[in-house]
């Protein structure tokens, strides 16, 4: 079997010769990267190069074929999908995955009892007594990570949240779980050019706390952030490297980025 | 005086619903000839659905023994009865027009309960010995598999002499040609059956169009080929033999008015479930009569139901000692009335002076 | 093409339309720009017919077309790529283009056309839609609307979750379209991109419309867009 | 010979369930309506084609009635009922549709009485045909079987090889866009019902020469209709087929072995009641366990 | 004070003062409608525990309602005729049968459950259907316990301090019950545990993602929620003095649905009116007209359409916070569309 990864310097996220198909289609081809401790890994590629795929087989909602994710040190391939969160991972979706009907303050209160799962039972969240909403502490907390993400109106039903409004809540949960690891699905899609703005600062802030893997087609987002990135191209990764080193390869401009970068 | 309150709970609705309507016409007709009074007495009729199902038979009995009415009638199928009568039993009457479920019949029989129509299991004795004289040596009977139609084959073999192949069908089953082909294949000298309303409707005419009536006669009772059932059967039913304490083929005075009558007001020929439940109301009439109407004195009452006086639709009727009926009853077979429409003939008397075997458990 | 005046809607109680007015001229590129939650979408969906306006005129082509049914509105012209992409899950990638496609008018766009597009399409031809990736349901999305050739397009946040390149694929396709006299609404955050192809921006600002102007004049007007679209 | 025939007994009662199965696979499986009134309509059926038949004792216009009347009731419900519910919940469905069932019947009760009613069949409808030397087979059941199979055929061209059907199926996704996109799928909707009310009457015609014409008669097929659909995957044709195939098959088989394995295992006193009890289980048991192993059921629509 | 309260208010009273009212009216039988309004009250409160708050639409509660019947039953049958059940002699004592079969329900519901659960939408209601089907069947094939008759119970269960026999104590004792039970579910489904369950509801995807086990919540609220239609089940032996199988029938479990519809899904107060307006309407209409289904029918009608959350929608006007569809999020064509709490 695969070795665990060398721990002298132990990534928080290793995956190790992951493989995945959908019948005919191989969206995932013998991927291995590592995620260090404090980086914030940018994975590009264009639609359908199996990103979003491979966030599934980290977050276990997918099982790969063939390969392994490591969580610090620790091999979780086997894991199911509802006990990775518990080990420190937090993820926020490309289409908002939201309660619809709770505003968004419950939504948050929601990520922050189910920490490690609520794995602490009775204090945590499967508790059949403790009344959730009237819990001044908890909604205290919860309203940090809304103006963090910028979001302005905690008591409105996420029904009645516009798109972007729903994005920035999409990232305030994932902030909420206090994950050593966070999974970014596009972040920016949706937010106007402000909000992204915002959003940047926040990421580059995030630096210190957490690691990062962060999905973006917003390039000047991604090369304002990523400390290195990898470039996924029908499934197989292309390169890793530093921003520059990205940049100025020729196949990830034929094949990604286009002349876009020629103009800014 | 204040009319005698008589609490009339059937089932109305639900495909089950032709029968209680046709005890409830029965029995008012029988009311509406004495205008108003059964035996001199006045009643007034409280009907009420109980969509066959025990509970809600329950609580509108219970709701009207609390109002203080004292007979109680109309329940049509054994697990409503069974559910209402021992309450209603304790401190009034219950009159039970259509079933007697065996557990009432035997060793818990209860004073203030009677069956005017049969104990359950005594049409199926009958049948069985009907089948000897009838000379079959080898049969297939079939039922559908819930308390009834498990007693019905019981029955029937304790009298039946040959040999016997059971066929269980599933209550309310739609298609029956899984079992027609065992019975093909079996080629038996004939079939009973006993599937009511819809089911037996169903069978009969599948049994029918498998073109096996030309080939297989089959034996059955009244509760399986009532009138309404032929209508629906239609010519697929002629030449079955059916077993009946009462037919509208039968040569009693007050049976052929009772039928003109009930034509008359009705537009309809009648039913045995109508036939029963005129019966009925006259049994109960000749009690109120001998009373005077007074229905609080139970035990009187009760005395007075046990030999009723009154002319029986059915020829010769009586109690036995565990107030279920003691009568005739007849072999029918359904012939064509010429115009391709089924009709009842009588044969000939099946068993005269039929009572249950349950009495002799009975300590009344 | 399409004129709406002093437009009032909301959903339920909350009202966010409050006087909206807006015009776009046959043949013209329109963007309607402004910060997260201002109505931009519910400005579309009111168009569409999906949302009744409590006040105020939606004219298509001259004709009073003010709360008339969806359909009628989308056979007088308009083609919607909605906000979210809301393909047709269940169905596959070519009965998603063929369902709602359009046999009426000039017939430009045919499967092929799309295909060629999008060629990503065509090798998920036969997949359902629920299963595509982010940027493969926009394309369908945008497919989709195109299949019904549309008189005017109506293109809300169209280019999200699309790598540049396709991102720049579709502007082009924008320009080709608009050379070919369509008229387009489009509405998207990426301004440097939308100038190449729009001739006008009309920025919304909470359900009213408070600015616009030539991409040149966006431009020369820095507290503007400071001051609605924060940067 | 017998086997041969109770296959063709199992089929049959097979084609039976699918014919009341085919046109709630239209309106529950594919337009997504809990319509627990599908039992209604193909009540209606029934008594619109005995009515006729009677009054006309021509079987030709008895059938005609049936899918008309069943039609037409079908058009009056949706315009006044169902098209205010399918951008609701299924459960507020469940309740309107139950409440349809339970005013359909009194309805029919006041009309026609309580008693059921005749439906005159040609003699030539039970006049056995050799299908094998030395099997005759009623020619009214192959018919039926015939017919069950045509509908087959036609419903799946229709659903997965027309654009109708992708229209149906998109408006079950999502109403508005499919509005929005330039199709008048309220109207597109109206007819897909009337259209599966039509097959329910069509069913009542079929099953009416076998089964008892009752009120009722709806409530007595809902359940088993249902089960067929869910067992066979919800929303395809081939998954109806395959429910219908299944659930008959079983069925018939378990009314036939059973019992006698019950006799075997259990004293006779419990044999009887047991089997019973399982008989009449056996589909619900047989539905549980192919949940269990294939949630979607047997051939779901899309995997 | 908001309508909600105001009407929450006007129920206790009713409840409460009913007896009274009976007897004033000179309708003593109001007491048994009123005993089962509470009883119904409690399995559909019940029900909507998992219905409303759960999506977990159950077509066999039935099951349980009939089960919790059965044990007390059973157990009296045994006590009565003396014929020893498995070595024990039953037991007439409501503080031994009772929690025995609570004890059972809970049971049956964390089976039943844990199976049903690997499905959802349309194929939980239907394998829930399966199941009650099962255990309808099950309690026909009991020949000892009347099989598809059922049985009487000669005297209600001994409870010390409540004599059961007595109608206006029984009745008390069923709608206290219904209080409690009412309010136990009410901080159940507003605890942190009930927040969850109902996030469940909304986006499963999300929960997991927060690391929540979908199973572990559903599977206690299903078994909770059986345990209440069970204790209906052991109050219903003990007012009607008899059980049958048609107890645990699907009609039986459609019913209990139709009621929480009704009365407003996610409401747990809207049930018990839910349940009120089925019993009422039936007993009304059946008293006055035999074709009261020809009314019943509309009348439902009229609620459905009309009220957007069933009865209680219409008492109390629109609730504070209503689900709009948002154009963002399409509709589910198969999955069942939910109902908002
Ligand atoms: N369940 C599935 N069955 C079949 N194909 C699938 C499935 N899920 C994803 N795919 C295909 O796998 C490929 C990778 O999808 P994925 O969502 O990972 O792309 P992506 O890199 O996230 O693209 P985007 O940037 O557009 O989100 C796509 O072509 C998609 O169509
Ligand atoms: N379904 C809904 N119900 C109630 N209010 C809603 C609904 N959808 C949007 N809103 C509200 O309407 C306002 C405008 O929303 P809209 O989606 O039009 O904004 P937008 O300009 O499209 O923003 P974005 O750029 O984020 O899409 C927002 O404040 C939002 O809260
Ligand atoms: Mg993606
Ligand atoms: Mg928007």
């Amino acid at each position: 079997m695969i070795a665990a990864p060398s721990t002298d310097s132990t990534p928080i996220l290793a995956l190790r010769h992951l493989d995945k198909r959908f019948g005919a289609l191989h969206a995932t081809r013998d991927v291995s990267l590592d995620v260090r401790e404090g980086e914030i890994h940018a994975l590009i590629g264009p639609n359908g190069a199996g990103k979003s795929t491979l966030i599934g087989q980290i977050s276990g909602e997918l099982q790969p074929d063939a390969g392994s994710v490591w969580l610090g040190g620790r091999d979780i391939t086997g894991l199911r999908a509802w006990e990775r969160p518990a080990l420190g991972m937090a993820r926020a979706f490309q289409i908002s995955q939201l309660y619809l009907e709770f505003d968004a303050a419950t939504n948050v209160a929601l990520a922050l009892i189910t920490r490690d799962g609520g794995a602490r039972r009775w204090r945590g969240a499967f508790n059949l007594w403790r009344p959730l909403l009237r819990d001044a502490r908890l909604m205290q907390q919860a309203m940090r990570y809304l103006d963090m993400a910028g979001l302005t109106r905690p008591t409105v039903a996420v029904a009645e949240l516009s798109h972007g409004e729903r994005r920035q809540l999409e990232i305030a949960i994932a902030l909420a779980q206090d994950a050593r690891l966070l999974l970014l699905d596009e972040p920016m899609a949706g937010m106007s050019a402000d909000e992204s703005a915002r959003m940047t600062e926040l990421l580059d802030g995030l630096r210190r706390h957490c690691s990062i893997l962060l999905i973006e087609h917003d390039m000047d987002a991604v090369f304002a952030l990523a400390d290195r990135i990898t470039v996924l191209v029908q499934g197989a990764v292309l390169l890793t490297g530093t921003v520059g080193e990205v940049r100025g390869h020729p196949a990830v401009r034929s094949a990604y980025l286009g002349d876009e970068d020629a103009q800014n | 005086a204040e009319p005698v309150r008589i609490g009339f709970v059937t089932t109305l609705s639900t495909p089950a619903g032709y029968l209680g309507e046709d005890s409830r016409d029965g029995f008012a007709l029988a009311v509406k000839e004495g205008d108003g009074r059964l035996g001199g007495v006045p009643v007034q009729l409280l009907v009420e659905d109980d969509a066959l199902q025990p509970a809600r038979a329950k609580q509108i009995t219970d709701r009207m023994l609390i109002d203080g009415v004292k007979v109680f009638t109309g329940g049509l199928f054994s697990n409503v009865v069974a559910a209402v009568a021992p309450s209603v039993a304790k401190d009034a009457l219950y009159v039970s027009g259509n079933s007697g479920p065996s557990i009432f019949a035997g060793a818990r029989c209860m004073p203030n309960y009677f069956a005017t129509a049969t104990q359950n299991n005594t049409s199926h004795e009958v049948a069985g010995r009907v089948a000897n004289e009838l000379g079959y040596k080898r049969m297939v009977i079939l039922a559908a598999n819930y308390q009834g139609g498990r007693d019905a084959l019981e029955g029937f073999k304790s009298s039946f002499a040959g040999e016997v192949t059971e066929i269980y069908t599933k209550l309310n089953q739609l298609d029956y040609s899984v079992e027609l082909a065992r019975i093909r294949s079996l080629s038996p000298d004939a079939v009973y059956q006993f599937h009511t309303g819809g089911s037996g409707i169903n069978f009969v005419r599948q049994y029918g169009s498998a073109g096996l009536t030309q080939q297989i006669p089959m034996v059955l009772t009244a509760y399986g080929m009532d009138e309404r059932m032929l209508d629906a059967v239609g010519p697929l039913a002629i030449g079955s033999r059916v077993i009946s304490m009462w037919s509208s083929a039968l040569d009693v005075p007050a049976s052929r008015t009772f039928v003109e009558r009930f034509q008359a007001e009705y537009g309809r020929a009648p039913t045995l479930y109508a036939a029963q439940a005129y019966d009925t109301a006259h049994i109960i009439g000749s009690a109120l009569a001998a009373t005077g109407g007074r229905v609080d004195d139970l035990p009187a009452l009760r005395q007075a139901m046990r030999e009723p006086s009154f002319e029986s639709v059915r020829g010769n009727f009586a109690f036995g000692n565990n107030q279920h009926p003691v009568q005739d009853w007849h072999l029918i077979e359904i012939i064509d009335d010429g115009q391709g429409k089924p009709v009842p003939r009588l044969l000939r008397v099946a068993a005269a002076g039929a009572g249950d075997a349950f009495a002799q458990d009975c300590k009344l | 093409m399409l004129r709406i005046e002093n437009l009032h809607a909301g959903y339920g109680p909350s009202r966010v339309l409050f006087g909206m007015d807006l015009c776009v001229e046959a043949g013209s590129v329109v963007s309607l720009i402004g910060r997260n939650g201002m109505g931009k979408t519910t400005t579309v969906m009111t168009i569409m017919g999906l949302i009744r306006p409590t006040q105020g005129r939606v004219y298509i082509g001259g004709a009073d077309m003010t709360g008339r049914a969806p359909h009628r509105i989308a056979q007088a012209g308009m083609g919607l790529v909605p906000e979210g992409r809301r393909v047709f899950p269940s169905l596959s990638v070519r009965e998603n283009l063929l369902a709602t496609a359009s046999a009426k008018r000039s017939h430009k766009w045919t499967l092929d056309k799309v295909y060629d597009l999008f060629p990503r399409l065509r090798e998920r031809e036969r997949q359902s839609a629920r299963t595509l990736s982010g940027g493969e349901q926009q394309m369908l999305a945008l497919g989709r609307a195109l299949m019904t050739n549309p008189a005017m397009l109506i293109l809300d946040e169209a280019s999200e979750g699309l790598a540049p390149v396709i991102r720049t694929a579709i502007w082009d396709c924008l320009v080709r379209l608009k050379a070919e006299g369509e008229t387009i609404l489009v509405i998207d955050k990426n301004l440097k991109e939308m100038a190449r192809v729009v001739d006008r921006h009309l920025v919304i600002e909470k359900g009213r419309l408070v600015w616009t102007g030539s991409p040149a004049q966006l431009a020369a007007a820095p507290e503007i867009s400071h001051r609605y679209l924060g940067v | 010979m017998l086997l041969v025939e109770q296959l063709l007994n199992g089929l049959q009662y097979s084609a039976l369930l699918f014919l009341l199965a085919s046109g709630l696979t239209l309106i529950f499986g594919i337009m997504g309506v809990v319509n627990l009134a599908h039992g209604s309509f193909y009540m209606v059926g029934a008594f619109a084609a005995a009515w006729a038949t009677m009054n006309t004792g021509s079987l030709a216009f008895g059938a005609l009635a049936a899918i008309v009347a069943a039609a037409a009731y079908g058009l009056v419900i949706e315009r006044t009922i169902i098209r205010r519910l399918y951008r609701r919940s299924h459960l507020d469905q469940v309740l309107a549709t139950l409440a349809i069932v339970f005013f359909t019947n009194e309805l029919v009760t006041v009309l026609f009485g309580r008693s059921p009613i005749l439906l005159p069949t040609p003699a030539w409808l039970a006049t056995p045909v050799e299908i094998l030397p030395g099997l005759p087979y009623p020619l009214g059941r192959l018919l039926f079987i015939a017919i069950g199979a045509a509908v087959a055929v036609f419903m799946w061209l229709l659903i997965n090889h027309t654009r109708l059907g992708m229209l149906i199926r998109a408006g079950a996704d999502d109403h508005d866009m499919v509005d929005a996109l330039g199709v008048r799928i309220g109207r597109l909707y109206t007819g897909v019902f009337v259209l599966g009310c039509a097959l329910c009457g069509l069913a009542g015609l079929m099953t009416a020469p076998l089964l008892a014409v009752e009120t009722g008669m709806g409530e007595r097929v809902l359940i088993s209709t249902f089960v067929v659909i869910v067992v066979g995957g919800v929303g395809s044709v081939r998954g109806a087929l395959a429910g219908a195939l299944a659930v008959g098959m079983v069925d018939s088989l378990g009314r036939a072995y059973i019992p006698a394995l019950m006799d075997l295992l259990l004293p006779p006193s419990a044999a009887v009641s047991v089997a019973g009890a399982l008989v009449s289980a056996s589909i619900y048991i047989f539905m549980a366990i192919v949940l269990l192993v294939r949630p979607r059921g047997l051939l779901p629509m899309r995997a | 004070m908001s309508r909600r309260t105001l009407l929450n208010l006007i129920l206790v009273a009713l409840f409460a003062s009913l007896p009274v009212l009976a007897s004033v009216l000179d309708a003593p039988h109001l007491v048994g409608l009123a005993t089962r309004f509470a009883i119904y009250g409690i399995a559909a409160a019940s029900l909507d525990l998992v219905m409303g708050y759960g999506a977990m639409h159950s077509f066999g509660h039935a099951a349980f309602f009939g089960l919790g019947g059965y044990v007390v039953g059973v157990l009296a049958f045994h006590a009565s005729m003396g014929l020893p059940l498995l070595g024990w002699t039953g037991t007439q004592a409501a503080l031994l049968a009772w929690p025995l079969a609570l004890a059972c329900c809970g049971l049956l519901g964390l089976i039943v459950g844990y199976l049903s659960l690997r499905t959802s939408g349309v194929q939980f209601i239907m394998i829930t259907l399966a199941f009650g089907q099962m255990v309808y069947y099950l309690l026909t094939s009991l020949p000892l316990y009347g099989g598809d008759d059922g049985m009487p119970l000669d005297q209600p269960n001994a409870l010390p301090g409540v004599d059961l026999a007595d109608p206006v104590q029984r009745y008390y004792l069923c709608a206290g019950l219904l209080l409690a039970c009412l309010a136990l579910w009410h901080r159940v489904v507003n605890s942190r545990f009930g927040y969850v369950l109902q996030g469940l509801r909304q986006s499963e995807r999300r929960s997991v993602s927060l690391g929540v086990s979908a199973l572990r919540y559903r599977l206690t609220a299903f078994t909770l929620s059986a345990t209440g239609t069970g204790l209906a089940g052991i109050l219903w032996a003990n007012h009607a003095l008899f059980i049958s199988p048609d107890m645990a029938s699907w009609h039986k479990s459609g019913e209990l649905m139709a009621m929480v519809i009704l009365g407003g899904v996610g409401t747990l107060v809207g049930p018990v009116l839910g349940a009120m307006a089925y019993l009422g309407l039936e007993e009304l209409l059946g008293r006055w007209t035999e074709h009261w289904m020809l009314f019943f029918g509309p009348l439902l009608l009229v609620v459905v359409l009309f009220g957007r959350r069933g009865i209680h929608g219409l008492l109390t006007g629109p609730a504070p916070r209503r689900k709009v569809v948002a154009p963002h999020d399409a509709p589910r064509g198969a999955a069942l569309k939910e109902v908002a709490p």
